[in-house]
């Protein structure tokens, strides 16, 4: 019973009794431990990504009414495989001019800083692999290193398209940080604390997202920003830039960096469901942690299905008007959302629950319907610039 | 355990080549680089001294918070000079902008 | 409210009001005359309640409304400023809001609010006509919306604001403050239309005139201060020992008391400002600002003000003196000047032909009464005939007026210029505008002292009454003459503009002005008629009707004045004298035909009707044995010989020697040594140098940071060498 | 030789060739990517010395923004893609020299201070974040400096915006 309450715990505790049983020292346990750890969980998120090929295929094919993959096993599971050994089986290249080590190593950085998010990612209670005190900074940080990962591929592929297309990529990723940071002050500040699980378990009453809406669908765009995909899918274009930073890629290098990017998204996804819709909480889940888990894996697939949905059906908006969404809506909303949530919060923060959250739902409805206010006149003067007077008779030829 | 000379003799070499860099390199962006360096050396000793000085007054971390503050202003500012420049005289080269002289 | 609260507060709303129309409001005309009588109104309700709660009070005399407040540290103590209200104050009070009310009010009309503007109106000039053209096409003219409309409310504002001041103030100094505010509001009211020059002189010459009275008002004021250390009335006046010391005590100059000294001193401010012989010149000038400052700064309040500060001042000036002593020197001065001036201007206002200067010279006359009853002591007579007179030289100015306006308006219609103020243009009136006439008729009778109605009629008896019981047969003599020709030229004046038939067109196309003209009218009428019947004198009734006005303000005094034992015979001469005027008045100018001389011409010898017409060329002297030397002395003598040939001669001299010497110090000692060695030569030293030390600048900021650097480095080590070691 | 004392020595170690070779790199991007490690290093440092927050501070605000900062400016000012030519101008032999000098200088000094060689005490159980987060918004404490640095920031982001735009 003990194992299903706190299987890792149990394995640990056994293995540590085991290492110590054959003489190693408590050092080395520890780092023989961390590192056994490290390798499970990527080699899982790595088989996760596996599968998620398959997924993003098929639902692509759903939504663009084909059947997709249905060949290669039942339902075309296998094929990502037949992918891996289709890119593994391509010729490496490296272009002439680009600087090796970097261009080298810009695929693995990313892949990396996807990865890294996993270290903070609390699958179920016991389930995750540390529990940082400042894994909200953590995130955005990781994040910086996704985009160091990016420049360095445009830069080092030596090819113009690569390099503009980073120029974009970049833009886009370090506008798009700021209100990203301020989505997940959100969830610190309700919680008052800056770790993810300790931000999960201050969900086992109710989820973030029915007293912030706001704050979690700010997350789901700036998220979606920040993987780079429709409609902000700026760093490629086939009619202008082609494959952008990854135009010069080849092989399992450019694997590297599609795989990432589907990690990256289920990974944001998972993200979501942990700061806004509690996490592994679930009926029962506190009797079997064992249940958070399956709770997880629902939510986190079926934003990362919404994030999907997203991007197969909205098209992409031109580079400037995403800068001007960032900076001249998304980012004041942001701290609108914030000062207010952090009023209302204090306010509200000693009567009784329902009072509360209803405190807060309308808080945000209010706010929401003032921005919907705001943009409505902002876009009629929009439009009252953008039309132009008719002129009888003149230039209609 | 460390010792806090460690820290203190890292931070030394870290700031003197710090100093090389400002001296030395020929790009105003490297100078800048160089000027980063130094001021990172400077947060490695406030840490250091916090956290062997007096752990619980957390005045050594603000103060480093405070040169992250100044690290970016100075970063901003100077790359805006540096580009206006360029865009100016089409040059980096610290010694080619030498406009001040007799 | 606190009643000393309401006082505090009367002055301020035209303050106030002033402010805002300058500051704010100045381009809209309806809320600028709104806000200044909204403004009059509050002083005015303030001031009645204030006088309700004074009069429901016994004996107010001895507990009156007084409070003050530290102003300004002087030596170890304060120097104190405050509101004081007693009986005096409360009469005061009275006539002054009623007629700065009406007066507001009635200005709104004057100045043609609610018509068009002018065709070729400008700035500083009276309003000119404006074309109407109805309906049918026909155009004709009227009278046009003043220019500065919402300036001249704001001027009134500032001027209600110093009168209230003064009126309220408890001591010399806020009056003096008040009074000067006056003076200022005065020069800017006559100068309104400042593009006339004869505005622009008269304002002037306002200004001068009073000004020479003002300075020595001050000296009296420093002189009584000196004394006593404090300004405040009753602080003064209800010291018996203090007063005794004033009056025991001689001044230095011409063997007055220290009491009557000060008291001549602020007399002669008052002479100033109350126009008295011979600082009278300048009322009959005023004239030539709008009417209702006439009526108001030239017949109701300002120069009644000098009127009020002698009757405040009375125990300086009467100190040591008993009724039935002879008087003392400064009250003879001051009788004979008031008993002089009535005469005086009386006999100029005969010959006037303008109707506004004939009750300018007729208001110096009744303030000389004022002057001559205080001199004569009659404190309560002076008060009396004070508020009588204020309220029916009110009447009469708005009432000319609105004559003016009428005949302007039948001038523009018709387009012949007939000056729209000479007495010898009208005529025949009465029919024209009946409210005018009538209410002008009752303000004539008043001023002429018709028998047992009229308000003047009681107040000019007590005088008389007083200079007969006090056997003073010269004064009584004198005012009895000026009381007959009063009459006449009241008379006179009424015959010739509103009897007879209309002598001009203009006079024929007149017409009644707007309501917010007559209601003014009307209700000073009846207080023309009416105010007169609280100082009945109580002999005449037997008591049955008791002289109120004697009690409550006799009261203002330490030592109640008493009342005259009746004497039928001074009442019955001044009826038979009122009666016999008016009648000749009306039998010499009833019909007088257009274009027809004065009949007074024809009867009198030339020089006389000459010297009269040119008021006794007081103008003409002042300028000659005033104006011209003061104008030799600045252009001759200060400006050529003194200026011109001493003073600039020794300058030139003084300039050519130093000239000389810095010539030759140059020539021998600046160029070749100063500049050639030493100025020359140290700038080549220092090209010199610099050629050799720019090289250490080339410009390149690391230069820069290597060459400190290693400066910084051999200092540190030249310290740790000698730290260490 | 603990395992934390490796640590701290490797780290160490990264941080000065990483910093040497941001100074003598021929390219500029590499140079910028160098004091990418260099901070990195920094960061691990700040782990060691128990700040967490400030280690992560240090990755979000110098790797992300800085760095980033950098390279643009980097590319921003080239014409050609790859510099040519030393990188280092004439007075880099006396630079270096100073450069000794100071760090010779710095040391002395440094072995001349008693608390020279202090060993850290076990840090206290407290949450530091939390306290950092007192200290910096508690007005007897760093409220007003952070303030300061705030307006600080706000007019560097306007002057650098000035001065960098494009006047056409």
């Amino acid at each position: 019973m003990q194992f299903l309450q706190d299987p890792i715990g149990v394995i640990a505790a056994w293995l540590t009794g085991l290492l110590t049983g054959w003489g190693v020292s408590a050092l080395v346990t520890q780092i023989i431990l961390a590192t056994v750890g490290i390798v499970i969980l990527v080699s899982a998120a790595m088989l996760l990504d596996i599968f998620l090929v398959w997924v993003e295929r098929k639902v692509v094919a759903r939504f663009q009414d084909r059947l997709g993959p249905n060949r290669v096993g039942p339902f075309g599971l296998f094929q990502p495989f037949a992918d891996i050994i289709k890119l593994i089986l391509k010729e490496d290249i490296t272009p002439d001019g680009a600087d090796k080590l970097l261009f080298n190593m810009a695929p693995i950085l990313s892949m990396a800083s996807v990865l890294l998010l996993w270290a903070i990612l609390p699958i179920a209670s016991f389930l995750y692999g540390i529990d940082l005190n400042v894994a909200m900074l953590y995130i955005i940080a990781v994040g910086a290193i996704g985009t160091l990962s990016i420049i360095m591929a445009g830069w080092a592929s030596n090819n113009k398209f690569a390099l503009v297309g980073a120029y974009r990529m970049v833009a886009n990723l370090i506008s798009y940080e700021i209100p990203m940071v301020i989505a997940l002050l959100i969830p610190v500040m309700l919680s008052g604390s800056m770790s993810v699980v300790g931000i999960t378990q201050a969900q086992s009453g109710y989820w973030y997202f029915i007293v912030t809406p706001l704050g979690a669908l700010l997350f789901l765009i700036a998220a979606i920003a920040e993987l780079g995909r429709s409609p902000f899918d700026l760093n490629e274009g086939e009619s202008e830039i082609v494959a952008g930073y990854h135009i010069e890629y080849t092989g399992m290098k450019f694997g590297l960096f599609y795989a990432g990017e589907l990690l990256h998204a289920f990974t944001f996804g998972a993200f979501i469901s942990v700061l806004f819709f509690g996490g592994w909480h679930g009926p029962w889940s506190d009797k079997y942690p064992l249940l958070g888990i399956l709770y997880f894996f629902v939510k986190a697939m079926f934003f990362y299905w919404v994030i999907m949905w997203i991007k197969y059906t909205v098209p992409r908006i031109r580079i400037d008007h995403m800068l001007y969404f960032n900076w001249k809506f998304l980012t004041p909303f942001g701290l609108a959302l914030l000062m207010t949530t952090a009023i209302v919060h204090k306010l509200l923060s000693n009567s009784s629950q329902p009072v509360y959250i209803l405190g807060m739902l309308l808080a945000n409805l209010i706010l929401g319907w003032i921005t919907v206010e705001i943009l409505r006149s902002v876009s009629r003067k929009q439009r009252v610039i953008s039309e132009p007077v008719p002129t009888v008779g003149a230039g209609n030829d | 355990m460390i010792p806090l000379s460690w820290y203190l003799l890292l931070s030394a070499a870290l700031f003197s080549v710090g100093l090389f860099g400002v001296m030395a390199r020929k790009n105003a962006v490297a100078i800048l680089l160089g000027v980063e360096l130094m001021l990172n050396a400077v947060n490695i000793n406030l840490v250091a001294f916090w956290r062997y000085g007096t752990p619980l007054n957390l005045g050594g971390q603000v103060f480093a918070i405070i040169v992250f503050a100044v690290a970016a202003a100075e970063v901003a500012v100077g790359l805006g000079l540096v580009i206006s420049v360029y865009r100016r005289r089409g040059t980096v080269i610290a010694d080619d902008i030498d406009l001040m002289k007799w | 409210m606190q009643t000393t609260t309401i006082i505090w507060l009367i002055p301020l709303p035209p303050l106030l009001a002033f402010a805002l129309i300058v500051l704010l409001t100045n381009r809209r005309k309806a809320l600028s005359h709104s806000i200044a009588i909204g403004a009059a109104l509050l002083s005015f309700i303030g001031s009645m309640v204030v006088i309700f709660r004074a009069i429901g009070l016994p004996n107010f005399g001895e507990k009156v409304f007084e409070s003050s407040i530290n102003w300004f540290p002087t030596g170890n103590t304060y120097f104190q400023i405050g509101v004081l209200v007693d009986p005096l104050t409360a009469v005061t009070l009275f006539f002054v809001g009623w007629t700065v009310l009406m007066i507001f009010i009635y200005s709104v009309g004057y100045h043609n609010f609610g018509q068009p503007r002018g065709d070729h109106d400008q700035k500083g000039l009276a309003p000119h006509g404006a074309t109407l053209t109805d309906e049918h096409g026909h155009s004709h003219r009227v009278p046009s919306i003043e220019p500065m409309y919402a300036r001249f409310f704001a001027f009134i504002g500032l001027f209600a604001f110093g009168m209230y001041t003064l009126v309220v103030s408890d001591n010399l100094l806020t009056l003096f403050v008040g009074w000067e505010i006056m003076g200022l509001c005065s020069y800017l009211l006559i100068g309104f239309w400042y593009a006339k020059p004869s505005a622009r002189d008269a304002a002037i010459k306002a200004f001068m005139t009073t000004r020479v009275g003002d300075v020595i008002m001050l000296l009296g004021i420093a002189y009584l201060y000196w004394f006593t250390g404090t300004l405040n009335f009753r602080d003064i006046f209800n010291n018996p020992q203090l007063m005794h010391q004033l009056a025991t005590t001689t001044a230095p100059i011409l063997g007055l008391s220290v009491a009557g000294l000060i008291g001549l001193l602020l007399f002669i401010g008052t002479v100033g400002k109350s126009a008295q012989w011979p600082l009278h010149v300048w009322l009959p000038d005023a004239m030539e600002g709008p009417t209702p400052v006439s009526a108001m700064i030239h017949a109701a309040t300002m120069v009644s003000a000098g009127v009020y500060l002698v009757l405040r001042v009375y125990p300086l000036i009467t100190a040591g003196w008993e009724p039935g002593m002879p008087l003392n020197p400064t009250m003879t001065l001051i009788a004979f000047i008031g008993t002089f001036t009535a005469i005086f201007a009386a006999t100029i206002a005969v010959t006037q032909n303008d109707i506004k200067r004939v009750l300018a010279y007729s208001t110096i006359s009744q303030l000389g009464y004022m002057i001559a009853a205080l001199g004569m002591g009659a404190y309560v007579a002076a008060a009396f005939h004070l508020v009588t007179h204020a309220f029916f030289k009110a009447l009469l100015f708005l009432g000319s007026g609105s004559v003016i306006h009428g005949v302007e308006h039948g001038a523009l219609h018709t387009g012949d210029h007939a000056d729209p103020q000479d007495m010898f243009n009208m005529g025949g009136l009465r029919k024209k505008m009946p409210i005018t006439f009538w209410t002008f008729l009752i303000g004539g009778l008043a001023l002429s002292g018709f028998p047992l109605v009229t308000a003047g009629f009681w107040s000019k008896d007590e005088i008389l009454a007083h200079a007969f019981d006090n056997t003073h047969w010269a004064i009584f003599v004198t005012l009895a003459l000026g009381a007959l020709l009063t009459a006449f030229y009241t008379m006179r004046q009424i015959t010739l503009t509103f009897l007879g038939e209309p002598r001009t067109e203009a006079a024929g196309h007149a017409h009644e002005p707007s309501r917010t003209m007559t209601w003014p009218l009307i209700i000073l009428a009846v207080f023309a008629i009416g105010i007169g019947w609280l100082g009945i004198p109580e002999g005449l009734t037997g008591g049955a009707i008791p002289n109120w006005f004697h009690e409550f303000v006799g009261g203002t005094l330490l030592e109640h004045p008493e009342t005259l034992p009746f004497n039928p015979v001074p009442m019955l001469i001044s009826i038979v004298v009122a009666l016999t005027g008016l009648f000749l008045g009306w039998m010499v100018y009833r019909n007088v035909k257009a274009g027809q001389k004065d009949p007074l011409q024809v009867a009198l010898p030339a020089f006389i009707y000459n010297t009269l017409k040119n008021k006794y060329y007081f103008d003409v002297l002042y300028t000659f044995f005033l104006l011209r030397p003061v104008w030799w002395l600045s252009e001759t003598f200060s400006y050529l010989i003194v200026d011109k040939w001493a003073i600039d001669g020794t300058l030139h001299s003084v300039g050519f020697v130093a000239q000389w010497i810095g010539r030759s110090i140059r020539e021998y000692f600046d160029a070749p040594f100063i500049n050639g060695f030493i100025g020359d030569g140290s700038a080549a030293v220092t090209q010199w140098f610099g050629q050799k030390l720019k090289l250490s600048q080339p410009g390149r900021v690391q230069s820069y940071l290597v060459g400190s650097l290693a400066f910084i480095v051999v200092l540190a080590g030249i310290f740790a060498y000698f730290l260490l070691a | 030789m603990s395992f934390v004392q490796i640590v701290f020595l490797v780290t160490a170690l990264s941080i000065l060739i990483a910093a040497v070779r941001m100074v003598t790199t021929g390219s500029m991007v590499h140079a910028a990517l160098w004091l990418v490690a260099t901070l990195f290093g920094v960061a691990v440092l700040f782990v060691l010395l128990e700040a967490p927050f400030l280690a992560v501070v240090q990755v979000v605000i110098y790797i992300g923004a800085i760095a980033i900062m950098f390279i643009f400016a980097v590319m921003l000012t080239r014409r050609e893609m790859l510099d040519k030519g030393p990188q280092l101008n004439t007075k880099k032999g006396i630079a270096a020299a100073l450069g000794a000098v100071t760090f010779v200088g710095l040391a002395l000094m440094l072995t001349t201070w008693e608390g020279f060689d202090s060993y850290a005490r076990p840090m206290a159980n407290v949450d530091t974040v939390a306290r950092l987060g007192d200290a910096l918004l508690s007005p007897d404490a760093y409220l007003l400096p952070f303030e300061v640095a705030s307006v600080l920031l706000l007019a560097a982001l306007v002057g650098s915006v000035y001065v960098s735009i494009n006047k056409k």
